[in-house]
């Protein structure tokens, strides 16, 4: 685990990084993507396959596409000249501080109110399926709502900019 | 039909390209199409530019090939620039050779002797045939189609080929025809070779629709795509199949009777859109066209002289004059406008190329499309760069 | 640069080796011709018809006509070079990666030919970039192609890979650009490309 | 005998492994796999670019390559050498680290592909529980090495030719995904060499390959479109439709990394292959039971190669079609036709044995294919033309 | 088809006041023309294509030609008063001498438009029209508007002629780059000199090879 | 570990990493012993058809890309969810299965509502 | 039904695969340089220079035996101009016998040449023929491309291999106008014999001139 794991966290850590170092910003989505790849190889090493899969296919076949057309769908993606630090950069760093906070926080509520045990027993497919068209059902009809709202959602933003043209 | 019925009122711009207003959305790509590029028949270029992937200004650039044709033809006599007219279209060499000839028998006032007449229209409709097989070959391998059905054309061609050899010496710079006549006679031989390829093209022309003409790839790329209207396409001069494809009856062949083409029995195809598959298959339909007039002018081909006693070679000095000819050439009409200061050379060498006037509607006829349709377009067009530019 | 100098001298020592390479790299060259898609006039049409079924230049591997000059290895200059179009013609040589080989194809591509007299034709593509085959005809036969081809190949079989006599493409020295000529007032500027063109003696 | 001969590479390996100490055996035989994968289907793309060229050539009354080595099969080494000897240009402009990487992505993603996918008896390199899941998940990311060759050459065709190509990559890979799902809900099982051994049974003599049923069929014929479209094939092959784009997204490339572009996507093709005859055709199972005596392996390479034929034979014969086509034909067609596919999966397994449902089945497919492309004919108002005549 | 002369009066009671002139045609192709009076050409194009009779609605070629300045050179009888000698003494004698003047006529340029119709099956009909002269007054109406086939035919004359047309929409160069200069089909056009090897020389380019040699040499010998 | 499935695939990825790499050093190392790059200007610069490029490629592109990119990326997820059930199909009830097709008919529904828009129109 | 012309067109390509391996029909590949069409009789590519030769083998005579006399009409009339001639200052017998100014330089640049055959038709000696050589392939630009009379010079048993017919044609025309200059010369030297030495020589007999055709 060890030797793996810190590889793969440095790998994911460093594809975060560059996505906000680099003044490319199709080269930020690159390094997106590679953070994407290396969160799923942590779910991998979780031995959540399905979810780590799941993550290559949804956010390195779709996600890092999406990122790429809406950066192109901007008017030149050429590196910008001025620093890669917007103005505002303090307040952002106060945000993301401020998250990172609540996050580690929430982290460390559970961590310790649960017991001690290793890494969960493989879970099959068959079995998310099942827990998924039985105890989840309602969960996945929301999904279902949320995706279908999603995709009028940018339906009528994409009709509304044609009109408003 | 006519543009006499069109509103007087509104002429003004009636004919020019309709301007295309981007929709604003995304940055226009300014490409250049050619003059290295794989589908434009050599070097040709087209300046796009590209609102996504729609044409919104298409700019034709011409003169890669322009050789001077007009120039050298005024320093040459006129027998000389008869195998410069071969490299006109040199896809159909004997067409040009005609038409050629056609102007200067008119300059001169020349007959021509009845078996050399049987003997140009045979010539010149296996050139039209050779000529629309490999026109729609390169439309299809513009599509896409991977180079297989200008393979089948070319197999037919080549045997055509053979033919223009055996009897001209060269497959595609003929040379053939002179003013009151043809070079040589054709042999028995010949005539009997020329009946078997004419008896073997049907089949390929079966051949070639079976494959291609009812795929429903080929109806999506070509139906209702590089639509020219007839008014439009009379105005701007365009002439041949193209012409036709817009529902136009007017076949040179049929309007100036030349050469003995009364004599034969033959329909003009037309097309009812005016779209890249009325262009296709009114080649198509030609080629039919064309193995009938060659199974009646083989049948019905005289005996006697092949070039006309009083014609010269040498020392050949037309009297004062000009004279205009024009003859049905696959690709359009292809006329020859002649001024004689009575020198052994032409004192004016004008070619009308049908396909520079062919391509004056390409504009027209893809602003507002994709550029994929922009390569088809102008393949259905069927240009020869050594005509457009000369 | 010294390492490899010393390199290339133990490569040289053992003689066997680099002729086995050379014959090996000889062959790969050969076999693998992929000409450009690139045809300029009528020759063009007789190009197009030795790639088709009757002549059949696949046999020889070369039916790979790439539309990119960047993997493309040679050009075949099928055709009338107008002076409009050489800068383009030069420029698209430039872009090809090196190995590269041209073959003029008829008279226009060698001499202007039948048109050299025109004020728009360039009289000869070797005013601009080296040549490797001619083949004189107007336009050459399908047949004639594919012997050029032969020829090329017989060529490039002879090439060494190293010492002297080696192509151009191998040696550092060589001349690797050939500036495109600018389109001038009256004519195309220069009007030769030093170094490529030497005017031969034969002039009356 | 049969038995050794079906197993034979599997034993090769076990004999190769005895060699070693035991604590190295399980590692080193990964590698032995891992390594015949890399091995084998580059040397079947040299042979199929030999076949794909000589067979284009028959098609077209011609031979094709022929001789440089016996009949041409030394063609695909000069090449190689040759590519390998090429000058590797980077246009100036060019995003230098992107332009370098995006072959190597391409070609990493098309290997892993192979991981699942079991190419005989006993012969997978992992049996996943989510295999097919990971298969699509490397499938996906072919399409960033395609958008970071067309956008780093800066080239104008080029980046037309990989945002043509993304776009018709992802279009595909929802049909691709839904048309495989029906065959997951009949096996029960996402892991490839379970989807196999569920239809390595026989009835009569015949295989219960799932191309046999209705269901099946449709999912089968989206399933081969979409692959099509997937690996950039004609006539989907506008990506690199030469005759508007150049060479697509790879105009700019040069030397071997170009010859890399071609190699991922003959691989692909291979790969996507591999996956259909698992999904529809059986896998490595023999088409009948009585053909059983043949090496399991065999039949999946036969497969394989059958298929690429088709590739070749649909090459030679197809132009292409056109972006907006393209699009309209995955969206408003093959996934249309996928989601009722799916229904009548489900309708199958709900209406038990019997004729009745081969009936039912098979009349809402057909009806819906037929219908659906009429209707779009109609409305395009495409169809065969009659023509007038003046005389 | 009507002979040039119905032609010419229906136009002439059409449009009033045209200038019209029958440039007849000597050789046996019997193609007389007409020539229009530039001022005049756009309307008389617009009968020509619009009337029923004619609808001349194809507009299939049109030429330059280029007829340059002629030097003229005239024999002119010249009576003049000579002082003579005559018998002895001087005398205003009136002689008549042969004397060749020689007078420039000014070339022109000339465009030829070849008409057919569609419609009614005729033609051609044949027009021309002349600029000035072929070096400042060089402009003619473009018939772009009327006819679009004219629109390249007309660039292309611009091109290699020189000849200016008002009107045009896109007037630009058509073959030859847009950095050129001259206009190479004029019959006084000087090519470029790139003589450099011509083994076979004979005739007008033996000439050319000649001079090229000679610059070539005056060159070496400068430096 | 190396029974792990995992470590099959690390190998795979570590070989076919290789197998891209290898080629192109070799190539690498051939250029600089024998056969130098000669690169210059007018070899570096974009092709294009053999005219001097002018613009830039990077340019703004579509929204159509952006919009496609969404449908596909729902329906991808679509398509995860739909993989479990289709696992767990053959044990599942019509309850379930009902279930199922309420999501994807939501889907559907979302599709149609876009077709009928003309979303799904490529121009 | 969607697919049913699609399906047709794969057909079709089967047919033409299935046929490529039984039928001369469907595989018209010839496979230069081992196989080659069947040369036409007409075929035209660069021209030449006949010559007339007791010894055609040994082809030492061919400057004897040229039948040019250097007229420099084909010169004239070469439409791309790639031919030079240079005349003798003296003469030499031609093949008929009779004193002839002869080629002191015939080049021809076959890098220009456009193969029109007009050299060939204008000619009225019948002494510049049509060779049906293609293989001419060359990284030698100024050496092989232009070819010197010798290069150029085949004999006329060449002539008659390589256009049989046309040959013969003009074979028999040569005789006969040979026969008619005798004819003409002895019938001059008959008349002159018969009418006494009071007139003047009979000019030499000019040979045929004007349209030919072959």
């Amino acid at each position: 685990m060890g030797i793996a794991f810190y590889l793969v966290s440095v790998l994911t850590v460093a594809g975060g990084l560059a996505a906000v170092l680099l003044k490319n910003t199709v080269h930020c989505a690159l390094a997106v993507t590679t953070a994407f790849a290396g969160l799923a190889l942590l779910f991998l090493q979780l031995d959540a396959q399905f979810a780590g899969f799941a993550q290559i296919l949804v956010y390195i076949g779709a996600v890092a596409i999406l990122v790429v057309f809406a950066i192109l769908l901007t008017r030149g993606s050429e590196t910008p000249k001025g620093g890669v630090f917007s103005k505002t950069w303090l307040a952002g760093l106060a945000v993301a501080a401020a998250i990172f906070a609540v996050l580690g926080w929430a982290v460390l509520q559970v961590a310790g109110s649960l017991p001690q045990q290793n890494a969960a027993p493989a879970v099959t497919v068959n079995q998310i399926g099942e827990a998924l068209m039985g105890r989840y059902v309602l969960p996945l009809e929301i999904i279902a709502l949320l995706l279908t709202a999603a995709l009028i959602g940018a339906v009528i933003v994409a009709m509304h900019e044609k009109e408003g043209d | 039909m006519t543009p006499s019925t069109i509103d007087p009122e509104r002429l003004e711009g009636w004919n020019r390209p309709p301007i295309i207003e981007p929709d604003g959305e995304g940055d226009l790509l300014e490409v250049a199409m050619g003059p290295h590029h794989p589908s434009t028949h050599g070097v040709f270029r087209m300046d796009l530019a590209l609102d996504g992937e729609r044409v919104i200004r298409l700019k034709p650039v011409f003169g890669y090939l322009h050789r001077n044709h007009e120039k050298i033809a005024e320093t040459v006599s006129y027998l000389a620039t008869m195998p410069y007219t071969d490299r006109l279209d040199y896809i159909c060499s004997l067409t040009n050779n005609w038409a050629y000839a056609l102007a200067v028998e008119k300059l001169v006032g020349q007959e021509v002797p009845e078996r050399a007449e049987y003997l140009r229209v045979i010539l010149g409709e296996l050139t039209r045939a050779q000529n629309h097989a490999s026109s729609i070959g390169f439309l299809l391998q513009e599509m896409g189609a991977s180079g297989t059905p200008l393979m089948y054309a070319f197999r037919e061609r080549e045997k055509i080929l053979d033919l223009f050899e055996s009897l001209t010496g060269s497959r595609m710079m003929c040379n053939y025809m002179r003013f009151g006549g043809c070079r040589v006679d054709a042999s028995p031989v010949w005539l009997d070779a020329v009946r078997k390829v004419v008896a073997g093209l049907p089949a390929f022309v079966d051949e070639f629709e079976r494959f291609l003409s009812g795929s429903e790839i080929v109806m999506a790329r070509c139906q209702g795509v590089g639509i020219l209207k007839p008014e439009l396409a009379i105005n701007a001069g365009v002439t041949g199949p193209m012409l036709r494809a817009s529902g136009v009856n007017y076949d040179i062949r049929k309007v100036d009777h030349y050469g003995i083409y009364d004599r034969f029995k033959f329909r003009v195809p037309l097309g009812d859109h005016g779209d890249i598959y009325d262009r296709y298959m009114v080649r198509i339909l030609e080629i039919r066209e064309s193995i009938g007039i060659l199974e009646q002018a083989l049948k019905g081909i005289p005996g006697g002289p092949v070039m006309d006693p009083k014609a010269k070679i040498r020392n050949f000095r037309p009297k004062p004059g000009e004279a205009y000819g024009r003859i049905e050439a696959p690709k359009g009409e292809l006329g020859f406008y002649l001024i004689s200061d009575g020198g052994p050379n032409p004192y004016r060498y004008r070619v009308r190329p049908p396909s520079l006037i062919n391509l004056t509607v390409l504009e027209d006829m893809c602003l507002g499309s994709n550029v994929a349709d922009v390569v088809l377009i102008f393949g259905s067009v069927d240009i020869v760069l050594g005509e457009v530019d000369r | 640069m010294a390492v490899d100098e010393n390199l290339k001298i133990e490569l040289g020592k053992q003689g066997v080796f680099v002729t086995t390479v050379e014959e090996l790299y000889n062959w790969g060259r050969r076999s693998s011709i992929w000409p450009m898609q690139f045809g300029l006039a009528c020759c063009a049409i007789e190009m197009i018809a030795t790639t088709m079924a009757r002549y059949d230049l696949a046999r020889f591997g070369a039916e790979v006509f790439r539309p990119s000059p960047r993997q493309a290895d040679m050009m075949i200059i099928s055709g009338t070079v107008t002076k409009k179009m050489a800068p383009q013609v030069v420029r698209l040589y430039n872009q090809m990666a090196e190995p590269k080989y041209v073959i003029a194809m008829g008279a226009c591509a060698i001499s202007g030919g039948p048109f050299k007299q025109g004020y728009n034709v360039l009289k000869g593509i070797d005013r601009y970039i080296p040549v490797d085959v001619h083949i004189p005809g107007c336009p050459p036969r399908p047949e004639a192609l594919l012997q050029a081809f032969m020829t090329l190949q017989k060529k490039i079989d002879a090439q060494p890979l190293t010492g002297e006599g080696r192509p151009r493409h191998l040696d550092a020295e060589a001349q690797g650009e050939f500036p495109v000529p600018v389109e001038g007032e009256h004519d195309l500027e220069p009007a030769s490309n030093k170094g490529v063109w030497t005017v031969p003696v034969v002039i009356r | 005998m049969i038995q050794t001969l079906d197993q034979i590479f599997v034993l090769l390996k076990h004999w190769l492994l005895n060699f070693l100490p035991a604590a190295w055996q399980p590692a080193v035989g990964v590698v032995l796999s891992v390594v015949c994968i890399i091995g084998v289907f580059p040397a079947l793309f040299a042979f199929t670019t030999v076949l794909e060229r000589k067979g284009i050539g028959r098609i077209q009354n011609r031979l094709g390559p022929n001789r440089v080595g016996p009949f041409g099969i030394l063609q695909p080494i000069a090449d190689g050498i040759k590519s390998l000897t090429k000058e590797d240009i980077v246009p100036l402009k060019a995003d230098a680290a992107v332009h370098f990487l995006a072959p190597i992505v391409l070609v990493v993603a098309v290997f892993m592909g192979f991981a699942v996918l079991p190419m005989g008896r006993n012969m997978v390199l992992v049996d996943m529980d989510a295999g097919l899941l990971f298969y699509f998940a490397m499938g996906a990311s072919t399409e960033v090495s395609v958008f970071m060759a067309g956008w780093s050459s800066r080239n104008k065709y080029s980046l037309l030719g990989a945002m043509r190509a993304v776009a018709q990559m992802i279009s595909y890979e929802v049909a691709l995904l839904l048309s495989s799902v029906v065959v997951v809900m009949m096996s029960g099982s996402l892991s490839l060499v379970k989807i196999v051994a569920a239809q390595n049974q026989y009835s009569w003599g015949l295989p219960h390959w799932y191309i046999f049923t209705p269901w099946g069929f449709a999912g089968a014929l989206m399933f081969g479109i979409a692959a099509t479209a997937e690996t950039n094939r004609s006539p989907f092959d506008l990506p690199e439709g030469e005759s508007e784009l150049v060479a697509g997204y790879f105009t700019e490339y040069s030397g071997f990394k170009f010859a890399l572009f071609f190699l991922g996507e003959y691989v692909a093709m291979f790969s996507i292959a591999g996956l259909g005859a698992t999904l529809f055709l059986g896998g490595w199972s023999a088409p009948l039971a009585a053909l059983q005596f043949i090496p399991s392996w065999m039949w999946f390479f036969g497969k394989l190669m059958v298929a690429m034929c088709v590739f070749i034979w649909m090459r030679g014969t197809l132009p292409r079609l056109r972006q907006d086509q393209l699009m309209n034909f995955a969206w408003k067609f093959v996934l249309p036709m996928c989601l009722l596919n799916l229904f009548v999966a489900g309708l199958w397994r709900f209406m038990g044995d019997g004729l009745l449902r081969w009936v039912i089945c098979s009349a809402i497919l057909i009806l819906a294919y037929v219908g659906m492309g009429w209707g779009e004919m109609k409305r395009k108002h495409l169809g065969p033309r009659t023509y007038r005549y003046a005389e | 088809m009507k002979t040039v002369e119905e032609i010419k009066t229906a136009i002439e009671a059409a449009v009033p006041g045209v200038g019209l002139t029958i440039i007849p045609n000597p050789g046996p192709s019997g193609q007389h023309s007409l020539l229009l009076a530039p001022e005049h050409a756009a309307s008389v194009a617009k009968f020509l294509r619009d009337d029923a009779e004619f609808t001349l609605d194809f507009l299939s070629n049109v030429s330059g030609v280029d007829w340059p300045d002629k030097e003229i050179a005239e024999k002119v009888k010249v009576t003049r008063q000579v002082t003579k000698t005559v018998d002895g003494e001087e005398q205003s004698v009136e002689e008549t001498v042969e004397e060749v003047r020689k007078h420039v006529q000014p070339g022109f340029l000339e465009v030829v438009y070849h008409l057919y119709s569609v419609a009614k099956k005729h033609g051609p009909v044949t027009l021309r029209m002349r600029t000035i002269n072929r070096s400042d007054q060089v402009e003619l109406p473009s018939l772009t508007p009327i006819w679009r086939s004219a629109e390249f035919q007309e660039r292309e004359i611009f091109d290699l002629y020189g000849v200016v047309f008002v009107g045009h929409p896109d007037l630009r160069r058509l073959l030859m780059w847009d950095g050129f200069k001259d206009h190479p089909m004029r019959r006084d056009y000087v090519e470029p000199d790139d003589y450099e090897y011509e083994p076979t020389p004979h005739d007008s380019v033996l000439l050319k090879a000649k001079a090229h040699q000679a610059a070539v040499a005056g060159r070496e010998s400068a430096q | 570990m190396a029974s792990s499935p995992y470590f099959s695939l690390a190998v795979l990825f570590v070989a076919a990493l290789g197998f891209g790499l290898a080629p192109l050093g070799l190539a690498r190392l051939w250029g600089r012993l024998l056969s130098p790059a000669k690169p210059n200007a007018i070899k570096n610069d974009i092709y294009e058809c053999g005219l001097e490029s002018r613009g830039d490629a990077w340019v703004q592109f579509r929204s159509a890309y952006y919009l496609y990119a969404i449908i596909f990326l729902i329906f991808d997820v679509e398509a995860v969810f739909l993989l479990p059930f289709a696992v767990a199909f053959s044990g599942l009830g019509a309850a379930a299965c009902g279930a199922m097709l309420i999501f994807v008919l939501l889907l559907v529904e979302g599709l149609a509502w876009a077709w009928a828009k003309g979303v799904l129109t490529w121009a | 039904m969607l697919g049913e012309g699609i399906l047709k067109g794969l057909a079709e390509t089967a047919k033409n695969f299935a046929g490529s391996f039984v039928s001369a029909e469907r595989m018209i590949t010839v496979q230069y340089p081992e196989e080659r069409i069947a040369p036409m009789e007409a075929a035209r590519v660069f021209p030449f220079l006949v010559y007339d030769s007791k010894h055609p083998e040994d082809s030492l005579d061919w400057e004897a035996g040229m039948r040019c006399v250097a007229c420099q009409i084909c010169e004239k009339e070469c439409p791309p101009k790639c031919i030079y001639i240079e005349k003798s200052k003296d003469k030499k017998p031609d093949f008929v016998g009779k004193m002839q100014i002869y080629p002191a330089r015939f080049d021809i640049d076959i890098s220009v040449c456009m193969s029109c055959q007009i050299c060939v038709e204008v000619c009225p000696f019948e002494a510049i023929k049509m060779d049906t050589q293609f293989e001419l392939a060359t990284d030698d630009r100024f050496g092989a491309l232009l070819l010197d009379r010798k290069e150029l010079a085949k004999s006329n048993e060449y002539y008659h291999h390589i256009h049989p017919t046309e040959a013969a044609e003009v074979d028999a025309r040569l005789a006969a106008e040979k026969a008619k200059a005798n004819a003409k010369v002895k019938a001059a030297a008959d008349a002159a014999v018969a009418k006494a030495a009071t007139q003047p020589a009979v000019p030499a007999a000019k040979p045929a001139e004007g349209n030919k055709q072959e």
